[in-house]
């Protein structure tokens, strides 16, 4: 067992979902986003754990699996568009996917 | 155990700065599976190894999975990573960058200021997580059910192969 | 759980029960008519179940639910909405081919979500809630696959909505970081006095991350551009449930979390409410000023709307939450007709959404021009329609409170907002010479919801006060 | 019976809505039937409500009917409340009574036109708002009857739109009445905002708790609420459109002069009267607005040449004697002679219709006379109307009720002997111009063959009129007539104070009377001799320069016209003209500009790419939480 300020973890938590949303705003690539998503989500769910084992309570550990199968279930949504997409455009630019605005 | 703890996050840092710079897909999910298992790490231990469990297997295992089975399935070549290389010029990174260490710079002063006492937490056990989700949580488990439904609904009605005339009468 | 909690669960526990009962229906074979009407009498069902509920209401039911007259109100409206979603959806997929049953499949697990999310009185379940609600939208946007333009806009709401759940998320664990509890109410009992400067800071953090999130679903300027692609790129009936039923539920929900917690009335947070409640009025009218396309402008204008509905929210008077559930009834009543008017003469491969398809409508489908300006007026807040009498009650509520600045900016930007409204009339009832010549004959059942919604929105605006009396009855 | 309070203005509202969509589907007869039927039911329903109101009293002086909250919000509680008491219930009797008679008599006088049911549905919808207007009980029901009524004034004045002429004379009365329906409302502000209600019987209790008599505060709201009456009342200063307003049909002069619109204005001040009577500046004015009127429109009327303006001055000088009543607090004097009004008014005014539709739409009194023998009906009771309209002392209901102003104005506590000597004055031009107007158009030679003679439906108003201009005015005869009989005062009492006299003057009314009386006689016997007995005295005195001068001055109204013009509409058109570039619209096109550059910023984010959009999310997080952080 770790005696870790626990600001330390959701200091690195912090972190990690920041650098998910550098790569979300960065990559222009779609599969690299999802990918940053993921990362977020994951940061997150990390804050959970951390604030639940302040509390030793399981309802951080509960939320970070509730965390995860949103997660699941975005990601496969998501990756059936991003194939449908690529089927349509070939290519995984997201910056094409720019017809609605105005 | 301190020491393996900042090495943990030391090391998903870095693993994940790895992810988000790769122009090649697949580099980048291995980069990301070290990043979890490192988080999976840290979980265990905060004293959570159930979840470090479940890292390992869930996220590191099955999404990160069906990410490498689409990147093998849209077989994406190497003009795709030059292509890559073209759109990841050091200016893209400025204004993402700047926004993020704000952002950071905010986190940092609200959590670097806040003081939880930094006691030994007692490990929380699969046993405790088990019996907190189908007592008081059973309702969320229902419903994590349903939203698992609509994924795969959705997945389904999105990537089902396409008959020409979809949508024609 | 007692047998009570089951009969308040009751609409919940029927809601599901005709989701799996539509799945077996698409998996013994496949009927659009047979899907839509089974999804129909589920919502019925779940509609029939509320006074049920309400019987035992209020009760918690475990610590995620509670199921209170509030909350049922919503629900409510959220079933009576996704049953005309349904039906126009019926009426937009009829003449398709291909898999039209995913739809209503799709659209019960969201209407499932939104009732979870306005009888949530706990994160975890709010997230739950908020999470099928999302997930289920992604597809039914992007559900007309054969269209670029719907893909585009289920990827955009997507990553958008992923993006702002991880906000929301973030936020969600420093306050449970700092306060040790998911619960609502717990939260407030805690959080009457913060113990330090600190930790309120930690806890205004986190309920600011937790609003990036909210004020994503509710389209709150800065949060709002994904707004008009998506509204524009999703299929007309999904456009309507996105406007009305995703919104609903939010609004319903954030009121639900923060009075409770008193969170109008501290300074800093009331503070960036205000901001975004105007920045809100103001960016969503002014966007709307020069579209030519119709769903774009509702999209909009939708932006506005959530604007003057915080400014109730902030209000947070005896008088607020009643104001907020009127308010979301008469603007829900508004869009379903709007976003029904485009449904129904949308064709598989394009919407109804130029301004210019509406030039001369009144003179070619009078009926249809007739309804579409009656909505447009209660969207514009007109006297004798429900869009006024709402617009009043949140003008009255905010005035309860003192919110001068934030009511001279609703009224004002409500005049800019009547120009825009009144353009796409004036263009219904111009004699220039129409785009198509060939008017779509309306299908029944969207002809159906336009009717009721008309009836309901001159009736709200005529006569509301049973409906107000029953909202004060059932505000917590 | 009461219950059904809310079908009278309802029936006209209902036959306008039917006429209004039918529009020309609908036959002349059905259209007919509609426009006259539903004003006459309601006349029916009010008489049927009269007998129920009569038993109730005086145990129930008022009655409320909420018919529809609309809704009930922070204590506002908006919606349509009707109020009935005396006052408001002799407002609809003369208006859905008389408004009847008119509406049968446009049958006949319409029969040809080609917007046969347009005008019905104005008609009716001109009744349905006059209607709600006496009948509101808060104060936005009765601004938007007052509204109300101002439209359909406008529509029907300008009914024959094709003329420019008539176009013009219906903006006029638009804009000139709009000027006193800004007072009103600014009034209406004031009282809703001080006394925190719209409830007008509420209001006006609070205004009598927390006011003092002679305060500023009800002076300045009598005063714009006069202002808003004379407008719609047509009194000075803002009189100048009603003689114009003539470009209607016969039947909506008729209507606008006797049961609807100018009376709007008596009405307000008589539901008002108690916030008046907390001010006595307010109510001296009003007395003095009055007499000055009657004065300055009854020189008018001595030299019009077109009948129908003789008339129109007539009422305005007429309504001058209503409004001199109510400044001296002689309310039911006021009411009296409002209804007496309205019957010898749209007498006189459907006689002359008659004459006009029977000369072919002549309107010139020196091309009219003779009709004697060619029209002994319209002759009959154009006799009738122009006695009781002079006030022919005994045998004509305008001398009960003028005379019992008169009385009132030289004995009442508020009055003088100066404005009743105005009065006397007045009652004696009156009977000069009147029976001026007579004697041209009905004796002397034919000068313009006869066309068409009236048709029963114009026949029958003409005789029920007649007869309730010459007996309604039995229903009150003085107390030196051997007590009299008062019955209508007491009627009107219930819901209006009775009048404050000087002792010291009442055992002078049979010699006030013996002076109103002379007054009437001597105009009538001026004119006779002038006209019929010596013409060539009257010739020699037309031909007198002093006189042709007045003559011509009286002719064009006093010259207010001109002097309108004179003040508001040269200052206003050269005002126009240096603003050719138009300043402020420049002011408001400046603002859309702005707008619409703010909205190309706004459309600027919306670049359709999701990366900005995160970028949006973002930067209003970190937004967000610095403004926790900093804070």
């Amino acid at each position: 067992m770790v005696t870790i300020p626990f600001s330390h973890g959701l200091l690195l938590a912090a972190a990690l979902f920041l650098l998910g949303v550098i790569c979300v705003l960065t990559r222009r690539n779609i599969i690299f986003m999802l990918l940053g998503l993921e990362i977020m989500l994951n940061a997150a769910g990390l804050a959970f754990v951390v604030a639940g084992a302040r509390w030793g309570q399981p309802d951080g550990q509960i939320m970070f699996l509730i965390v995860l199968a949103m997660a699941a279930a975005e990601v496969s949504v998501g990756l059936a568009l991003v194939l449908e997409w690529y089927h349509r455009m070939h290519s995984l630019d997201v910056d094409q996917a720019s017809r609605l605005r105005g | 155990m301190n020491t393996l703890f900042y090495l943990a996050a030391a090391v998903a840092i870095l693993a994940t700065l790895l992810v988000i710079t790769r122009a090649h897909a697949v580099h980048a999910l291995l980069y990301l599976i070290v990043s979890l298992l490192a988080a999976a790490l840290a979980f265990f231990l905060l004293g959570a190894p159930f979840a470090a469990a479940l890292e390992v297997i869930v996220y590191a295992g099955a999404i990160m999975v069906l990410f490498v089975f689409v990147v093998m399935m849209l077989n994406l070549g190497t003009h795709s990573v030059r292509g890559e290389r073209q759109w990841l010029r050091p200016a893209a990174w400025v204004g993402p960058g700047l926004l993020a260490a704000v952002l950071l710079a905010e986190l940092v002063y609200v959590l670097g200021g806040w003081s939880a006492p930094a006691t030994t937490p007692a490990a929380i056990g699969p046993r405790e997580v088990g019996l907190a989700l189908f007592g008081p949580y059973v309702l969320a488990v229902e419903l994590a059910s349903v939203m698992l439904l609509a994924g795969l609904v959705g997945a389904y009605h999105l990537a089902r192969p396409q008959k020409e005339a979809e949508g024609e009468a | 759980m007692q047998s009570a909690d089951y009969m308040a669960l009751l609409p919940l526990l029927v809601l599901s029960g005709a989701l799996g009962a539509v799945m077996l229906l698409i998996a013994i074979g496949r009927h659009h008519g047979l899907t839509a009407l089974l999804t129909l009498a589920g919502l019925a069902a779940a509609v029939a179940a509320l006074p049920v509920a309400a019987a035992r209401a209020p009760i918690r039911v475990t610590a995620l639910l509670t199921i209170d007259g509030y909350g049922l109100f919503f629900m409510a409206l959220v079933l009576l909405a996704t049953a005309a979603v349904a039906l126009l959806g019926y009426a937009y997929f009829r003449s398709w081919s291909g898999h039209r049953e995913e739809f209503y499949l799709l659209l019960l697990c969201a209407a499932l979500g939104a009732c979870v999310l306005v009888v949530s009185s706990h994160f975890t379940a709010f997230f739950v809630g908020l999470e099928i609600l999302s997930i289920a939208l992604y597809a039914l946007i992007a559900y007309p696959r054969h269209r670029a333009e719907s893909l585009e806009a289920g990827i955009k709401y997507l990553v958008l909505a992923a993006g702002s759940a991880g906000f929301l998320l973030f936020g969600m664990a420093l306050i449970y970081a700092e306060r040790g509890t998911l619960d609502f109410t717990a939260l407030a009992a805690a959080g009457g006095v913060p113990a330090t400067l600190q930790s309120q800071v930690m806890l205004l953090t986190g309920l600011s991350l937790l609003l990036v999130g909210v004020g994503f679903k509710l389209a709150l300027v800065p949060f709002h551009m994904w707004t008009a692609d998506v509204y524009q790129g999703a299929p007309a009936p999904v456009t309507a449930f996105v406007a009305t039923v995703s919104k609903t539920a939010v609004v319903a929900l954030l009121l639900r979390l923060l009075a409770p917690m008193g969170a109008q009335s501290g300074a800093a947070f009331s503070q960036i409410l205000a901001v975004l409640a105007a920045a809100s009025m103001v960016g969503g009218n002014l966007l709307a000023l020069r579209q030519q396309s119709v769903k774009r402008l509702l999209a909009y204008s939708s932006i506005a709307h959530l604007g003057y509905v915080l400014v109730a929210v902030l209000a947070a008077g005896p008088a607020a939450v009643p104001a907020v559930m009127f308010y979301m009834a008469a603007y829900t009543l508004a869009q379903l007709g709007s976003f029904g008017v485009i449904a129904v003469r949308s064709s598989r491969l394009t919407e109804a959404d130029a301004l210019e398809s509406f030039s001369g409508l009144f003179f070619r489908q009078p009926w249809l021009a007739t309804v579409f300006t009656a909505m447009l007026l209660s969207l514009a807040g007109i006297p004798l329609t429900a869009g006024f009498v709402g617009k009043f009650y949140v003008i009255s509520a905010g005035a309860q409170n003192h919110l001068w600045w934030l009511i001279i900016t609703l009224v004002l930007t409500s005049g800019v907002g009547l120009f825009y409204y009144l353009r796409v009339v004036v263009t219904m009832f111009s004699t220039s010479v129409p785009v198509d010549l060939t008017p779509r004959p309306v299908v029944f059942s969207g002809a159906l919801v336009l009717t009721i919604s008309t009836v309901l929105l001159i009736w709200l605006g005529t006569a509301p006060e049973p409906l107000v009396r029953l909202l004060q009855n059932m505000a917590p | 019976m009461i219950q059904l309070l809310w079908l009278i203005p309802a029936l006209p509202l209902a036959g306008f809505v039917i006429l209004a969509l039918g529009g020309a589907r609908l036959s002349r007869r059905a259209a007919a039937w509609i426009g006259v039927g539903s004003v006459g039911i309601s006349a029916l329903l009010t008489l049927a409500l009269a007998v129920a109101f009569l038993r109730g009293l005086p145990a129930i002086p008022a009655h409320i009917r909420q018919v529809w909250t609309w809704f009930d919000v922070a204590g506002l509680n908006i919606g349509v409340s009707f109020y009935l008491d005396a006052l408001a219930l002799t407002m609809m009797a003369v208006i859905t009574g008389v408004g009847f008679l008119i509406h049968l008599y446009s049958v006949g006088y319409m029969a040809h036109d080609d917007g046969f049911s347009r005008f019905f549905a104005y008609m009716n919808l001109f009744v349905g708002a006059m209607l709600i207007l006496v009948m509101a009980d808060n104060l936005m029901l009765l601004y938007l009857g007052w509204e109300g009524v101002g439209a359909c004034s406008y529509l029907l004045i300008g009914f024959w739109y094709r003329d420019p002429a008539n176009g013009y004379a219906a903006r006029k009365a638009f804009v000139v009445t709009r000027v006193g329906d800004t007072a009103m409302a600014v009034a209406l502000f004031l009282l809703f905002d001080r006394l925190g209600s719209l409830q007008i019987q509420e209001l006006m209790q609070r205004a009598g708790a927390q006011w003092g008599v002679g305060t500023i505060l009800p002076t300045v709201v009598a005063l714009l609420l006069l202002g808003g009456a004379v407008g719609k009342s047509a009194q000075l200063p803002l009189q100048t459109w009603l003689p114009d307003a003539m470009a209607g049909p016969t039947p909506v002069s008729a209507l606008i002069h006797a049961a609807t619109m100018v009376t709007a204005g008596f009405y307000l001040i008589a539901r008002t009267h108690l916030i008046f009577e907390l001010s006595p500046l307010a109510m001296s004015i009003v007395a003095i607005v009055g007499a000055a009127t009657l004065l300055l429109a009854g020189f008018s009327g001595l030299c019009q040449t077109d009948i129908k303006r003789v008339l129109a001055y007539s009422t305005v000088s007429q309504i001058g004697y209503m409004f001199l009543a109510l400044g001296v607090g002689a309310w039911a004097a006021a009411t009296f002679h409002f209804m007496i009004h309205a019957f010898f008014k749209a007498l006189l005014f459907l006689a002359a219709g008659a004459v006009i539709h029977a000369l072919s739409g002549e309107q010139d009194l020196f091309k009219m006379g003779g009709l004697r023998r060619e029209l002994p009906l319209v002759y009959l009771v154009f006799l009738a109307g122009a006695a009781s309209l002079s006030a022919i002392p005994l045998v004509t209901a305008g001398f009960y009720s003028k005379d019992m102003i008169i009385w009132e104005v030289f004995a009442s506590n508020r009055g003088g002997t100066l404005l009743w000597a105005a009065a006397l004055a007045g009652a004696l031009l009156t009977s000069i111009y009147t029976f001026r107007m007579f004697f041209l158009c009905f004796e002397g030679p034919l000068r313009t063959p006869v066309a068409h003679k009236p048709g029963w439906n114009m026949s029958l108003p003409l005789a029920v009129l007649a007869v309730l201009s010459l007996v309604a005015g039995f229903l009150e005869i003085p107390h030196s007539f051997g007590g009299g009989v008062q019955i209508f005062s007491h009627f009107i009492q219930s819901a209006l104070p009775a009048t404050q006299l000087l002792p010291a003057r009442e055992s002078n009314e049979i010699l006030c009377q013996l002076a109103s009386a002379a007054a009437a006689l001597g105009g009538l016997g001026l004119v006779w001799w002038l006209m019929l007995r010596s013409p060539q005295a009257g010739a020699a005195l037309t031909r007198q320069p002093l006189a042709m001068k007045l003559s011509r001055f009286w002719l064009n109204g006093w010259g207010f016209d001109w002097l309108y013009g004179l003040l508001f509409e040269r200052p206003y058109i050269f005002l126009a003209q240096i603003n050719r570039a138009d300043i402020v619209d420049g002011c408001f096109t400046l603002l859309a500009r702005f707008g619409l550059a703010l909205n190309a910023l706004a459309g600027a984010a919306q670049t359709g790419r999701v990366r900005t959009y995160a970028a949006g999310l973002t930067v209003g997080a970190a937004a967000i939480i610095a403004w926790v952080v900093w804070l």
